[in-house]
């Protein structure tokens, strides 16, 4: 007991921020590597790179130490919300969904969109519009995706988005797709690392980098923007990313804007709900949504199946353990216990895999019947149960009469029943509806799944998920509804 | 005399009490015999190990297929009065639907519940209950038949319609085992009354001889207050 | 429902391999890269590297063409074992426990273990016995691995494994981890791609790479060894492995070894079932024991105070549900549906991050919470069914004696519901010691997620998998065997 | 006369069956009142309205705190006999339990299921468990007690200790209101009898007065099968 409390001591205080010297807390991904924030091959305690530099003199203008935070670079809008840092920069592009959802400076650097493709390519794919039926990667949740999904509806390019920046040069190298569409930054340094690449110096659009800080810190915010004015006037800046070697001749201008707009209000720098995000989601909604539907077509084909497989199986098992002899009661209580007490992802892999010398099972299949397997043990207990609660006298009275077992059993104990087993197994119907996502370890994509990648996409899990759940709910809510008057049909003939 | 029931030596214990310490007990097709004694003293025990739905530790019993009418009537709680008395033509006898619901609507009827054959059981008022459950026994209608207590629940006038109706059947062939408190009705409608006392069967013979000149001890206990009363009146 | 066949038969064809010409079909990883098996660079739509090399003589000795089967490298043995494929070569070390799963060839290639270390450690940490207290990185499911696994007992270092061999030696440089150990050909290959390394020339140890195929594929096997020997003998390999500047002095020697038994039985040549990475698994099992054990301890603590508030809340909304006024009951029936209808996972989301403006709760909390609140909604349902199942008869008789709606639910109502709700619930809460698995997302490492890493780490699912299923087990079976008591009890009360 | 029970103009639909077509009634302290009628009379439904266990459609009821005895006992099945009766005097009447638990015994004992105290209501036999109803609604000593067919599973010892249980509870001030089939027990225990026929109040009074020389033409129906018995015997 003691060593429990101390476990849930411990995972208590983790969590809890240490209060000392106040430092600047900065937030960035190492992964993603130089010129942004990386690693510094000769000590890699210390990070290199132009938003480590940017960094480092915002706080030294602030009077703090700066400190670093390693934060995926997904996660970094969320993590500011949360608070878990106090300014954030690492590549953080500027959009409107963003200014709605953090609290973001003024733009520090802008950088081009351009189209990577293989050399023999060169000639081949200028444009967007040149990419007609091919594939298009890019990395999730940014600008460049934002563009190449606008692009699947008027160029018919198919956009394949990836989690790192890394990955989408190395398809295109394999021919898993056919071009990449990046910021410029990104796309040199992945020209770098690769060759057989060829980059298009125009832009397809122009973007900007940005620092967030978490919603309230407004103050935060205008003390970074001024301290960036401050860089942009002196040159810091410009020293700054000409020793990245990433100053363009696009940045001056760029400047020149930032102080002109200096005093006027800032776009988006009320903060509010982030709609922006959202709207950008919805705008995304009609591309996904066919394969988000016939995904939760899939996944109510599958629980219905693995729920019927269940139900039947329950059914017996229940039987043989209420009217079995012992031996018979032994298995299926070993049944049961084993079925119930096991991860279900631990049986469709050995449904999977470890049948797979007896019998290759389809993926839908194994998923059908791992389901089924694992649910049977369930409902088997909700029926035995169920079953047993069945007042002896009715029994008795079946018995008198001459029914058979089995005659009682269908005509007078199991209709009994069933009312009690009734919201249990809606109970297990609903859960299996969610449950049913676990095939996707089987390469089944089901709803579940399909909203992950639609997230990962859209680099939001806002629309996506709330979509997931009305659609979970819109399969879920009719089954309750049924059950919910089938039980009160029965409520009139409860003694 | 062609015995349908014979029970030698019955005995049962709960635990550390003896409930039957010993019954014997014949009836014969065309009887009406009446089991009877004081709460408790296992009647309904009795009946529960004739129907088979309880086991004697000790004892020789012969016994036919035999219909029972329990004391809570047990019918069947999703079902209606109607159905309840089919089900067991219909799935047992397998008699057509039709045919099983005409016999149910007629027994029913002459048991004064016809009006209520489309109720559910709770919707029936205690009597009506009972007398669905007797419908329900009758119309499988076996050699024997077993009836724990069928006129509790009774009024006179329809305690009397059920006695016609069980002696129309002993009259056809049938053996009528029941248990009843009330000596009136055994008086009138059985045509032998058995006394259970302590585990045994203390007497037993024709019900005015028994009940009104009782020999034993145990029989005498058993009216004795209800015929202080009477006498006392 | 057309839609719906048809889906299913699609998913169903997906499965069947098409039969036509039989070309040899061979898996390996070209994830894995130079000088193994990779994109050619030059036309994307061809593999090259010295297995592809190999694997082609193979089929043109074998009169077969050729056909690459890509396979994530640490499901190769399984999906020969599937037979998605007829031999596989892709660096495959040779194993005594690989031997044993799998039908294997002789080896083709003799490897040296090295260590990587920083260029400014190089003096410092020159073998394993430098490196006690330290992080020592390598790819899991190695032969490396292993001898890191040995060397934390023996000197004292910490183990850390990977899914790939890139990500070792960067975090070497970002001094995550100390040394690498891994074979020769990855470390040198390594050393190109980084700077600031150094990798010492001394073997740690000596492995070999084979060829596999399904264990019942021995006439294969055969077939290919005779192939190899053959290309042993006639320069083939020589050649193949000099062209891809892997030659070392050391083949000669395995050559001579492996020609010289020929004829008598190959090591391990007699198939079987997996004895030997279960015996490897074993043998890391003390190392890992403890970290699994105090996993399922967090699991059983998370999974009891969550089905706890479950209960506890779950009474509550059953009370409301049943005795409450109209707009207590819709409110409580929203609840109900919609965290029940919805993904749970969602619903941490929402607590752990969606929350975190109003409060941050620390990711224990907020896993319980998460739960907790999730689960209430499904005991609410089986506490409703169960207290509306109790005859009217026995609350009639509790209110004519007095007693309050409190009391009667108390001491009549509750009691006998329990009855009922004891096997479903009994249900809940063994499923929830599964689905507890689901906050490992919030960074709470449970049981699922610590086989999880053990299974990486070892490379192999078999041991891990059986041992957290029976952890799951040991939890779930005393709950069972309670509640199975109980009932038994109870059945005595039974009408 | 202080009157305890006053009901006037009572009425009761279930669906389109008339049930109570006005019934007024009145019951003092010191009275035993019997309900009588025929099997689905309406009898269990008045008791049941009375208790507050179900609503009139039209009416007015002025009754004090009642305790019921139902016809099919509703023992509290998860608990032993003893607990039974002493549930109500713990958690109502914030008896100890010692207090409660020696009252209990002690009615137990009067009602002669004192050796049954230990034993759940499935291992009661009818009439054992009818008594021990009657004590769980006797323990919490209600002002009004209602009754319905306490007399249904007791032999006619037993019955007769029963009334005369009641007779002392209607002697030391309280209004007891029962139904029953048993003529016989209602002459001899009852200071007045109510006939129900018809959803209405027939004819009351003294038992033997009005069962004796019945009145109204419904009594006599309910009643007539016997006198014609009692007549031809
Ligand atoms: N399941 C049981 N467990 C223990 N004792 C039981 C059980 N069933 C019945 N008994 C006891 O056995 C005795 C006989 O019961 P039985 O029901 O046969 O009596 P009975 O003669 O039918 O009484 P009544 O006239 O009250 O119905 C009673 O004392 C009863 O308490
Ligand atoms: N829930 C119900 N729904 C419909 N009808 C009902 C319901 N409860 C009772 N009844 C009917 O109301 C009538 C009166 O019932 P009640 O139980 O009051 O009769 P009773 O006089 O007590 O009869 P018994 O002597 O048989 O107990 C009966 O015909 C019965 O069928
Ligand atoms: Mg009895
Ligand atoms: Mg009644």
């Amino acid at each position: 007991m003691i060593r429990l409390a101390l476990l849930a001591l411990l995972l208590l205080c983790t969590a809890v921020p240490a209060v000392a010297q106040p430092p600047l807390r900065w937030g960035g991904d190492s992964e993603g590597g130089a010129p942004f924030v990386e690693a510094d091959p000769a000590d890699p305690a210390k990070m290199i790179g132009f938003d480590v530099e940017i960094a480092e003199h915002i706080a030294a203008e602030l009077g703090r130490p700066a400190q670093f935070v390693q934060i995926a670079y997904s996660s970094l809008d969320q993590s500011a919300r949360r608070g878990d840092f106090d300014i954030g920069l690492s590549g953080i592009e500027d959009s409107p969904g963003r200014r709605a959802s953090v609290a973001a400076s003024v733009p520090y650097y802008e950088f081009r969109e351009v189209i990577t493709v293989r050399e023999g390519d060169r000639e081949r794919f200028r444009s967007l519009a040149d990419l007609r039926g091919r594939r298009v990667a890019t990395l999730g949740g940014t600008m460049a995706y934002d563009i190449l999904l606008e692009a699947e509806g008027e160029h018919g390019l198919t956009a394949v988005s990836y989690d790192d920046d890394v990955h989408p040069y190395s398809d295109l190298l394999l021919g898993r797709v056919d071009a990449v569409l990046l910021d410029h930054v990104l796309a040199e340094r992945a020209m770098r690392r690769n060759t057989g690449l060829v980059t298009h110096p125009e832009a397809v659009a122009v973007g900007h980098y940005i620092i967030i800080a978490a919603p309230e810190r407004t103050d935060l915010r205008d003390q970074v923007d001024a301290i960036l004015r401050a860089a942009m006037r002196d040159g810091t800046l410009e020293r700054i990313f000409r020793k990245w070697d990433c100053w363009t001749e696009d940045q001056p201008a760029l400047y020149a804007r930032v102080l002109a707009a200096e005093g006027s209000d800032a776009p988006g720098a009320t903060g509010g709900a982030p709609l922006g995000s959202v709207a950008r989601a919805w705008e995304a909604l009609p591309r996904y949504l066919p394969s988000l539907l016939s995904a939760a077509v899939l996944t109510l084909v599958l629980s219905c199946a693995a729920m019927l497989l269940a139900v039947v199986l329950g059914v017996f098992i229940a039987t043989g353990r209420v009217y079995g002899d012992p031996l018979t009661r032994a298995v299926l209580t070993v049944y049961v216990e084993v079925m119930r007490g096991t991860p279900v992802l631990l049986q469709l892999f050995v449904i999977y895999y470890g049948l797979a010398g007896m019998v290759r099972l389809p993926a839908f299949i194994a998923a059908l019947v791992g389901l089924g397997l694992n649910y049977a043990a369930y409902e088997s207990e909700i029926y035995r149960s169920a079953l047993e609660a069945v007042p002896r006298g009715q029994l008795e009275a079946a018995r008198i009469l001459g029914l058979t077992r089995l005659q009682t059993l269908r005509l007078v104990r199991a209709p009994q029943a069933f009312r009690l087993a009734l919201a249990p197994m809606t109970n297990d119907f609903v859960a299996l509806l969610k449950d049913s996502s676990l095939v996707s370890v089987l390469t089944v994509v089901e709803l579940t799944k399909q909203t992950q990648i639609f997230a990962t996409n859209i680099g939001s899990w806002l629309v996506p998920g709330l979509l997931c759940a009305a659609l979970y709910l819109a399969m879920s809510l009719p089954l309750s509804h049924l059950a919910r008057r089938l039980e009160d049909r029965w409520k009139v003939a409860t003694p | 005399m062609t015995t349908t029931l014979r029970v030698r030596g019955l005995r049962l214990w709960r635990g550390d009490r003896q409930i039957l310490a010993g019954i014997d007990l014949d009836a014969a097709p065309g009887e009406v015999v009446a089991l009877m004694g004081l709460s408790g003293s296992g009647k309904t025990t009795v009946l529960r190990i004739l129907a088979g739905l309880e086991r004697a530790d000790a004892g020789e019993i012969q016994v036919p297929k035999a219909g029972m009418v329990f004391q809570f009537h047990y019918l069947f709680e999703h079902l209606t009065a109607l159905e309840n008395v089919c089900l067991a033509p219909v799935h047992v006898q397998r008699q057509t639907r039709a045919q099983a619901q005409a016999r149910a609507e007629a027994l029913l009827g002459e048991l004064g519940v016809g009006h209520r054959a489309h109720a559910l059981p709770r919707e029936l008022s205690g009597g009506e209950a009972q007398r669905v459950a007797i419908a329900r026994a009758l119309a499988v209608d076996p050699p024997l038949l077993l009836l724990d207590e069928p006129t509790a629940s009774l009024d006179p006038a329809r305690r009397n319609d059920l006695g016609d109706v069980l002696k129309a059947l002993a009259a056809s062939g049938r053996t009528l085992l029941l248990t009843s408190h009330d000596d009136d009705f055994v008086r009138d409608f059985a045509s032998r009354v058995v006394i259970l006392a302590g585990g045994r069967v203390v007497e037993q013979g024709d019900p005015h001889q028994v009940l009104e000149h009782a020999q034993h001890e145990e029989t005498r206990e058993l009216l004795q207050v209800e015929r202080q009363r009477k006498l006392g009146r």
